[in-house]
């Protein structure tokens, strides 16, 4: 890891000081266990602050949205992706972008952290040999790191950048792993069920729009809860909009949702809002044979057709 | 004597009203005349259309209204041509109207009449199979739509007057007389089907489950007898085993039609196809000769029908057809290649019935002085394929031969083109322009809405309690004014509109009565007049989708009705004025490709008095045609060619860029810009303004890489054997054989070349002129000499040329042998009939190799923004009905950039092409569409899914102040809404249609 | 036991109905089967109604008014013998000609009313019970009255029926003569079309059949069932219920 | 009668396309033929015009059903707005089936300017599919 972060660092100093960027985007340490923030690099001597390992969570891909300048940007698998998609709706230049593509080893769910502390602080961790070491006031714990894993990246079959510009550290294996597992479950069951399921969840739901703020493919300049002329839906909590809101978020991102696992992450409700989008990921992959973000040509399914398209639910 | 700006199109088929619709758009009056009391022809009786299996009446329907009700179209319906005389410029026609016996002007088309006649009548257009009264329209979307009273079967009770509450029924109505003042005729009255009852062998009139191709069709039609189910007439069962038995009345000298009737063959395969979608138990088996599946994208048809369909071809004529009595199914004989007789049982036999010329071809011929080939279909030549024997009329569609839609289509819009030039002088001088009032401005204005409840007679009024819909439309906010008409279609009603809007200061208006696809146009004219925008206009339909669909049940009828008030009134009062911008039009035309389309349609183009730039790749003109000599008529292509090519040079209007190649182009329909490239020594670039834009590319010849071409000097291609002949003067050929389809029909060409065949025969039957005892052999898949070039084949047996059938599978193969110190081509096939190798020595080998499309069709295309096929030719806007146009207006095909295809096809397309170009320009300014979508800047992301989506490549992305946005070309935008309901933002709305108006719709319910 | 036949009369007002009075008045004797409905002219007697009596069981049936020429509203009774005539032709297949009669009584015929009166009543005892009596019904005959009845009900036969006189007498809206005969042929194939038409629908209602099972109910070439078929799905009245087989199996829609 | 005992019938929101379904329902009612009078109709001019919002909105105010019909493929009259449309709905639907809306409350159609009777059996079907799932609860806002 620490040769990956290494070669991130040179990569970034090539960059700036080739003047082929006007900026890095990556990560740095936070100042919590656990935690790394997002930081901004535009001089080759700083590009030491930029750190590698499995906390560097946030999609910085939402960073490059409508940037004017010449951007070199880390990217994990999923953040790369987001990046393509972007790129492809032109909502990132790809002349103006460098990907510095890096391999995830898979991303620390601070959420499995905490219920494992049962509300004691955490001061220290550290992750070494597939262990990760929490301490505290008066507590020492070592568990396996795969506990911690988020759910997003157990399911990931793209950590290593399909796409980028420069590829640092080493590529890893993919895993082979079922994608759409999580929610076979819940599609087994029957509709009334689903919906009870759904009904509890998404009721939790303050309509805080963190998950909308932490997407990066939420770029609208106003977003449809916002519009007026005509107000399709709701701002409120009533169940009913709440249910539309993630309806609608989870419709806008078919064929373009990466699985970066924000949202979940972001939500402070702990809503799995992984579970409403994993579907449209799904929907993608059997109608349109359509996995986002591995390409910069290819035409999202929403955005073509074939004349002999699957059809069995029109009569 | 000064010539008139109007012409009269005969027969209101789909060659007679794509003439029609032509020649009205580019400034010409047009009658069209019909003997039938609705137009639509055959092609309305069609349930789909090949290749593409499109709803035949969905694609025409929009084309016939577009027709009937037309400013510049007349229609002349129940009328035959009595007399003609005069001269091309101006012909004085007299025409007879038969009676209707129902005032054309009051009948609104309600059909209460046709519904309470107590007569009852065999349906013709369902071909009898299912019956209708004796007051009657021919189909449900007839246009015009209006009722006519056969008098055969009429019993004279009263009974329709008595119902007509319009006071339509006219018993007294006598046939009356027109006289016509036309600048030229148009002849397009179709064909009539063989009648199978003359083949008794096949025993159609005797044995119920035998039944006509064309009686099929009608099966097969969702709006048939059986509504979309297929029965075997004798006791409507679904017949399991159906057999096609083709060329029944075609390629039979026997009953004088020695030619192909060129459709057959793909139409009982789409037959096949469709009766299998229907229900997948059904085995169809067709009985044929050869497939001639030569059309653009036919032999993939074929194939799917084959391999996905499982219809069965078995290739065999038929020798008997028994009836089992008991079951009344049918024993077919038959023999097939290997010469076993075999017989087999099926349920249903179709009989698919050859193209006759119409049995009024005689009388015509007769009373304008053209003449008739020897079948009795318009004579015309191979360069004047739309020209009759006399100056000023003109042929088009299957008068002239027989031919499928989309040639019928491209020769109507030639013929138009064909007019266009004999009477250039006189456009424009006989269309009366409409005028309005000032239209008020109602921007801001609070909606007043005025409601028009109809009764339609009893239509709605019988079901629905309307009193109390008024009534309850004057409830409903921003109604000023509510109340109910007897028939508000009728033209007093429209007045009392009129004067209401005046009285009430209507602003919105909605009618509550039929549909909008019928009247919707109408009403708008009538608030036009009123001085409001047309588009202030809603409409409820309580008729059609209300009280006659629920004609039991009146209070839940009047309940939708009063919803559907409700609705229209929501939509209404967010409806706005829509404006058809007007775009200017450069009236210069643009034509990429020097060959015999881009000339023709160059010197057509210029004909009609316009600009045109001609862009040839090449140090000279004539493309492909350069290596024609002669044609199966004996006419000098060469010397055409010159002559075409000297007028060419001759015309002022004409510039021509030889050695020149399209750079780049940008701009839309009326407003194009070209930059050209000129490689004369140095590279010059010129910039070339343009209204319209036809691409004829043409096509090349395959260089084959199969059987020693190139390697051995005996080796040669058709236009190199046709070449030889001509340099030649007294050559002996010795043994002659002709390979087919080298390079065609096969994996990395799948499609046919179309004109191989023809090809072939010209050429075998030269070498038999020019050298008697030389042997020709044509090894063939499938001989495929549609049409009148049938005969020629014919011809070519009877000169002793041998034609040997090969499988794809088992291709003839050619090997040297050396014998006597020399090496001889000997070429061995295997003959399925036989079932044995035939080896035959060659002294010339020669192929019939394919036509491919020029390399650069794909940089053009993207160029152009315009699609190819997966062959690598111009894919048209629409196989069947727009065969010369792209979907993106203003640029236009022809000729081999579209499909091979023979002389006198290409340049019917390039007369085509031309035709649908002055529609645009002889236009001052271009009027978009009212109903187009439309950009909030403030919401657009420029994300370009938008552009994605658009089939008319109508929205672009722009740089402004505020950073990137998407802008809809409100010339190019068609107004379908897939932008609008695509954009995750709502930044794309759709005029007409709102977001707003649609959620208010949807609020409606209670 | 001895068959007592039921008979209803339907009487007009100003003739028979006084003929019949005179007979009780003259004290003429007549058999005692005859249940008289009044009315105030044969014209008013709905084709449905004596189609009804015979369905309710009754054996005969007989309208009586004032001779040609009498009618006290002019042409009434000319207009009740063309109905009579055409319910009879509608009845004829199922046998039941007979049991329907017509004759012309004045007020002054008391005792030609007994002699009609008497004279039906013994027809009747000939025929024998009705075929649609509730103790013995002949199924298929109940369905057929059933369908003449919704034959009658529906608005083509009467439109004929209604126009009959007027178009023999005076000829059509064209000013053409029409015989009688050729009135007829087009009067009776649309009694038979339409009574096919409404038994097809009676026994679909029942149950979904198919177009050879129909056939074979119906003593019709499939051909013809069919025909009638696709009449009655192009009005709305019948559908595919399901395919068994390769064979369309149909059902009613509701009125 | 108390507005409980009322007896419910189904109300369903239709998207007709001009070119074909909705000639299609206008052939219908030229044929007369007869159904259920539960439906109303939006005509649009291409199905490729509806907007997912449409739908979930009608679901939102309480519309028992909504179909949506348009062109076969191939019949669009606006070449492809139907291929498009059809893969919006595609998505949609098994979307809404995820959270559990019924699915016999999401038609879609491909009706012809020629099928009156396919029209009048699609209604047909519909409304009997809707009125076996009683009145919508799931996604009404109340």
């Amino acid at each position: 890891m620490h040769n990956v972060e290494n070669s991130i660092r040179e990569a970034a100093k090539k960059l700036l000081s080739e003047k082929k960027v006007d900026l890095i985007v990556g990560y740095e340490r936070g100042t919590l266990p656990l935690r790394t923030t997002p930081c901004f690099v535009d001089k080759a001597e700083d590009v030491r602050k930029l750190v590698w390992n499995e906390n560097c969570d946030a999609n910085l891909s939402k960073y490059l949205l409508s940037r004017k300048e010449n951007v070199g940007v880390v990217a994990k698998g999923c953040d790369a992706r987001s990046i393509a998609v972007c790129i492809f709706e032109k909502q990132i230049d790809k002349e103006k972008v460098v990907i510095i593509g890096a391999p995830c080893l898979g991303l620390i769910d601070k959420k499995k952290v905490k219920a494992k502390l049962d509300g004691r602080e955490l001061l220290e961790a550290t992750i070494e040999d597939e262990q990760i070491r929490l301490k505290g006031e008066g507590f020492e714990l070592v568990f396996p790191k795969k506990d911690f894993i988020c759910n997003s990246c157990l399911t990931c079959r793209h950590r290593n950048p399909p796409i980028y510009d420069v590829f640092t550290g080493e590529k890893v294996s993919e895993a082979e792993v079922d994608e759409f597992g999580e929610i076979a479950d819940l599609e087994a069951k029957p509709a009334k069920e689903r919906w009870e399921h759904f009904k509890e969840e998404l009721d939790k739901c303050i309509r805080c729009y963190a998950c909308r703020e932490v997407c990066p493919l939420c770029y609208c300049k106003t977003c449809f809860v916002d519009q007026t002329m005509p107000i399709w839906f709701g701002k409120t909590n009533d169940l009913s909009d709440t249910m539309i809101y993630h309806l609608v978020r989870a419709f806008h991102v078919a064929g373009r949702c990466v699985d970066c696992g924000a949202c979940s992450r972001a939500c402070p409700m702990n809503i799995n809002l992984r579970e409403v989008v994993k579907k449209t990921e799904k929907i993608m992959k059997e109608r349109y044979d359509y996995t986002a973000g591995l390409s910069l040509e290819k035409i999202p399914p929403l955005g073509e057709f074939k004349i002999d398209d699957s059809q069995e639910f029109i009569k | 004597m000064d010539k008139l700006g109007s012409v009269m199109v005969i027969g209101g088929g789909v060659a007679g009203v794509q003439a029609s619709l032509d020649l009205a758009d580019s400034n010409f009056k047009v009658y069209l005349v019909d003997s039938l009391p609705s137009i639509g022809g055959t092609m309305a009786q069609l349930d789909k259309t090949f290749p593409t299996n499109d709803c035949a009446m969905c694609i025409l329907a929009p084309k016939l209204v577009a027709a009937g009700r037309h400013q510049n179209i007349s229609l002349l319906t129940n009328a035959n041509l009595k007399h003609v005389e005069g001269k091309a410029g101006h012909f004085k026609a007299t025409l007879t109207r038969r009676s209707r016996r129902v005032d054309e002007d009051k009948c609104t088309g309600c059909g209460v009449c046709a519904q309470k006649c107590p007569v009852e009548a065999l349906d013709k257009f369902n071909e009898g199979l299912s019956k209708g009264g004796a007051v009657y329209v021919r189909y449900p979307q007839a246009v015009p739509l209006i009722y006519i009273i056969n008098k055969e079967k009429c019993l004279g009770c009263g009974i329709c007057e008595e119902v007509c509450k319009a006071g339509a029924i006219r018993y007294d109505q006598k046939d009356e007389e027109l006289q016509l003042d036309v600048g030229s005729i148009i002849l397009a009255t179709g064909f009539d089907e063989f009648d199978p009852s003359l083949k008794t062998e096949y025993g159609y009139g005797r044995h119920l489950n035998v039944v006509s191709s064309i009686e099929f069709e009608r099966l097969l039609s969702a709006s048939g007898p059986h509504a979309g189910l297929v029965l075997r007439p004798s006791d409507g069962d679904i017949p399991r085993k159906i057999a096609f038995i083709q060329c029944v009345g075609s390629r039979d000298a026997t009953c004088g039609t020695d030619y192909c009737s060129s459709v057959c063959c793909m139409y009982a395969t789409k037959e096949a196809v469709i009766a299998k979608e229907h229900m997948n138990q059904i085995e169809p088996t067709i009985f044929l000769m050869d497939v001639r599946a030569y059309g653009k994208d036919f032999d993939k048809y074929i194939e799917r029908a084959e391999n996905e369909y499982g219809v069965r071809f078995v290739r065999c004529r038929v020798s008997s057809i028994e009836e089992v009595p008991e079951t009344r199914n049918l024993k077919i004989k038959y023999e097939p290649e290997d010469g076993k007789l075999i017989q087999e049982e099926f349920n249903l036999v179709v009989l698919t019935v050859g193209i006759k010329p119409s049995e009024s071809n005689k009388e015509l011929a007769e009373k304008l002085g053209v003449e008739l080939d020897k079948f009795g279909f318009f004579k015309t030549q191979t360069f004047t394929p739309i020209s009759t024997s006399k100056p000023g009329i003109f042929v088009c569609g299957v008068a002239s031969s027989p031919k499928d839609i989309p040639e019928t289509v491209t020769q109507a819009s030639a013929a138009s083109t064909g007019v266009g030039e004999l009477l250039a002088s006189a456009r424009g001088t006989l269309v009366k322009k409409k005028e309005y009032p000032k239209e008020r401005d109602v921007r801001g204005q609070p909606p007043r809405i005025g409601v028009f409840i109809c009764h339609c007679g009893i239509n709605i009024g019988g079901v629905i309690d309307v009193p109390s819909v008024v009534e309850y439309a004057q409830t409903l906010p921003n109604v000023v004014h509510a109340c109910d008409n007897l028939y508000t279609c009728s033209s007093d009603t429209q007045e009392i509109v009129k004067n209401r809007i005046q009285e009430y200061g209507l602003n919105r208006v909605i009618v509550a009565s039929c549909s909008p696809r019928t009247h919707e146009p109408l009403f708008q004219e009538t608030i036009k007049e009123a001085g409001l925008n047309r588009y202030l206009f809603e409409m409820a339909n309580i008729r059609d989708q209300c009280s006659w669909v629920h004609m039991h049940d009146h209070k839940a009828a009047t309940e939708k009705a009063k919803d559907l008030m409700r609705m229209a009134v929501a939509k209404a009062r967010e409806i706005e004025p829509l404006e058809r911008v007007a775009l200017g039009v450069t009236r210069r035309g643009l034509v990429i490709g020097g060959g015999l389309a881009g000339i023709t349609a160059a010197l057509a183009l210029a004909k009609q008095g316009f600009e045109v730039d001609l862009i040839e790749k090449n140090k000279e003109l004539g493309g492909f045609l350069r290596k024609i000599h002669y044609t199966l008529e004996n006419d000098d292509t060469q010397e055409y060619l010159r002559a075409m090519i000297d007028n060419v040079y001759s015309n002022e209007l004409i510039k021509v860029f030889l050695n020149s190649k399209v750079e780049n182009v940008s701009g839309y329909v009326g407003n194009f810009k070209t930059t050209v490239t000129l490689d004369s020594g140095s590279e010059v670039k010129r910039e070339l303004e343009h209204g319209i834009i036809i691409v004829a590319t043409g096509g090349e010849e395959y260089h084959p890489n199969e059987y020693l071409y190139g390697k051995d000097h005996r080796v040669l291609t058709q236009l190199e054997l046709e070449n030889r002949i001509t340099v030649a003067a007294d050559e002996k050929f010795g043994n002659v054989v002709m390979i087919q389809c080298v390079g065609s029909r096969n994996d990395e060409h799948p499609y046919c070349s179309r004109m191989c065949c023809g090809e072939a025969v010209k050429n075998s039957l030269k070498v038999k002129e020019k050298d008697p005892e030389a042997n020709v052999y044509v090894l063939f898949r499938d001989i495929r000499t549609y049409g009148i070039m049938e005969e020629d084949y014919k011809r070519a047996r009877e000169a002793g040329v041998i034609f040997i059938r090969y499988e794809e599978e088992n291709k003839p193969k050619l090997a040297k042998i050396k014998s006597e110190g020399k090496e001889d081509l000997q070429v061995s096939v295997f003959e399925p009939i036989i079932q044995e190798d035939i080896i035959i020595d060659a002294d010339l080998l020669v192929l019939s190799a394919a036509v491919i499309p020029p390399q650069e069709n794909g940089t053009l295309a993207k160029m152009l923004k315009v699609p190819l096929n997966e062959d690598g030719f111009f894919l048209e806007a629409h196989a069947k009905l727009r065969p010369v146009d792209f979907a993106t207006e203003g640029i236009f095909v022809c000729g081999m950039a579209h499909s091979p295809k023979p002389i006198e096809e290409s340049i019917s397309q390039a007369k085509a092409a031309v035709s649908r170009a002055c529609t645009l320009l002889t236009k001052d300014t271009i009027e978009a569409e009212g109903i187009i979508a439309t950009v909030n800047p403030n919401r657009c992301t420029a994300c370009e899914l938008c552009m994605l989506v658009c089939a008319y490549n109508a929205i672009e992305i722009e740089e402004t102040k505020r950073g990137k946005v998407a802008k809809v070309n409100s010339a190019l935008c068609k107004g379908c809404g897939a932008c609008a309901a695509t954009c995750r933002c709502s930044a794309i709305d759709l005029k007409g249609f709102t977001d707003m108006q649609m959620n208010l719709i949807i609020n409606t319910l209670r | 036991m001895k068959f007592n036949p039921k008979i209803l009369g339907f009487l007009c007002n100003w003739c028979s109905y006084a003929g019949a009075d005179l007979a009780g008045i003259s004290r003429i004797q007549y058999p005692p089967n005859l249940r008289i409905i009044r009315v105030m002219c044969t014209g008013r007697i709905d084709p449905v109604l004596p189609l009804e009596a015979l369905a309710n069981g009754a054996d005969g049936v007989i309208i009586m008014g004032c001779h040609p020429g009498d009618c006290h509203y002019m042409t009434g009774n000319y207009e009740a013998e063309r109905k009579i005539k055409m319910l009879k032709k509608l009845i004829a297949p199922l046998g039941l000609a007979e049991r329907l009669h017509v004759e012309w009584v004045s007020a002054s015929e008391g005792a030609r009313f007994a002699e009609v009166v008497e004279n039906f009543t013994n027809q009747i005892k000939v025929l024998g019970p009705s075929p649609l009596r509730q103790e013995k019904l002949d199924l298929s005959k109940w369905e057929g009255i059933q369908a003449a009845k919704e034959a009658v009900e529906d608005f083509r036969l009467r439109a004929l029926v209604a126009r009959e006189r007027k178009i023999i007498e005076e000829g059509n809206v064209y000013g053409e003569e029409i015989s009688q005969e050729e009135f007829d042929r087009k009067m009776d194939d649309a009694l038979t079309a339409e009574y096919i038409r409404n038994r097809i629908y009676l026994i679909l209602e029942k149950e979904p059949t198919s177009i050879k099972q129909l056939s074979k109910r119906l003593n019709l070439s499939s051909k013809h069932v069919l025909d009638h078929v696709v009449l009655l799905r192009r009005r709305g009245l019948v559908t595919v219920d399901k395919i068994e087989d390769m064979t369309p199996i149909y059902s009613v829609l509701k009125r | 009668m108390k507005p409980a005992e009322k007896e419910w019938t189904p109300k369903i929101l239709a998207f007709l396309c001009n070119w074909c379904s909705y000639a299609g329902a206008d052939l219908a009612g030229i044929s007369r033929m007869q159904y259920p009078p539960n439906i109303r109709v939006v005509r649009v001019p291409c199905s490729g015009r509806v907007n997912p919002y449409f739908i979930i909105k009608a679901l939102q105010r309480g519309w028992d059903g909504v179909l949506v019909s348009g062109c076969h493929p191939g019949d669009c009259h606006y070449i492809s707005g139907n291929l498009v449309a059809r893969r919006r709905f595609a998505v949609l639907k098994d979307l809404l089936e995820y959270l559990g809306i019924e699915s016999g409350r999401l038609n879609f159609s491909w009706v012809s300017a020629a099928e009156g009777e396919k029209f009048a059996t699609v209604v047909k079907e519909v409304v009997e599919k809707v009125k076996a799932l009683g009145p919508a609860e799931r996604l009404v806002k109340r």
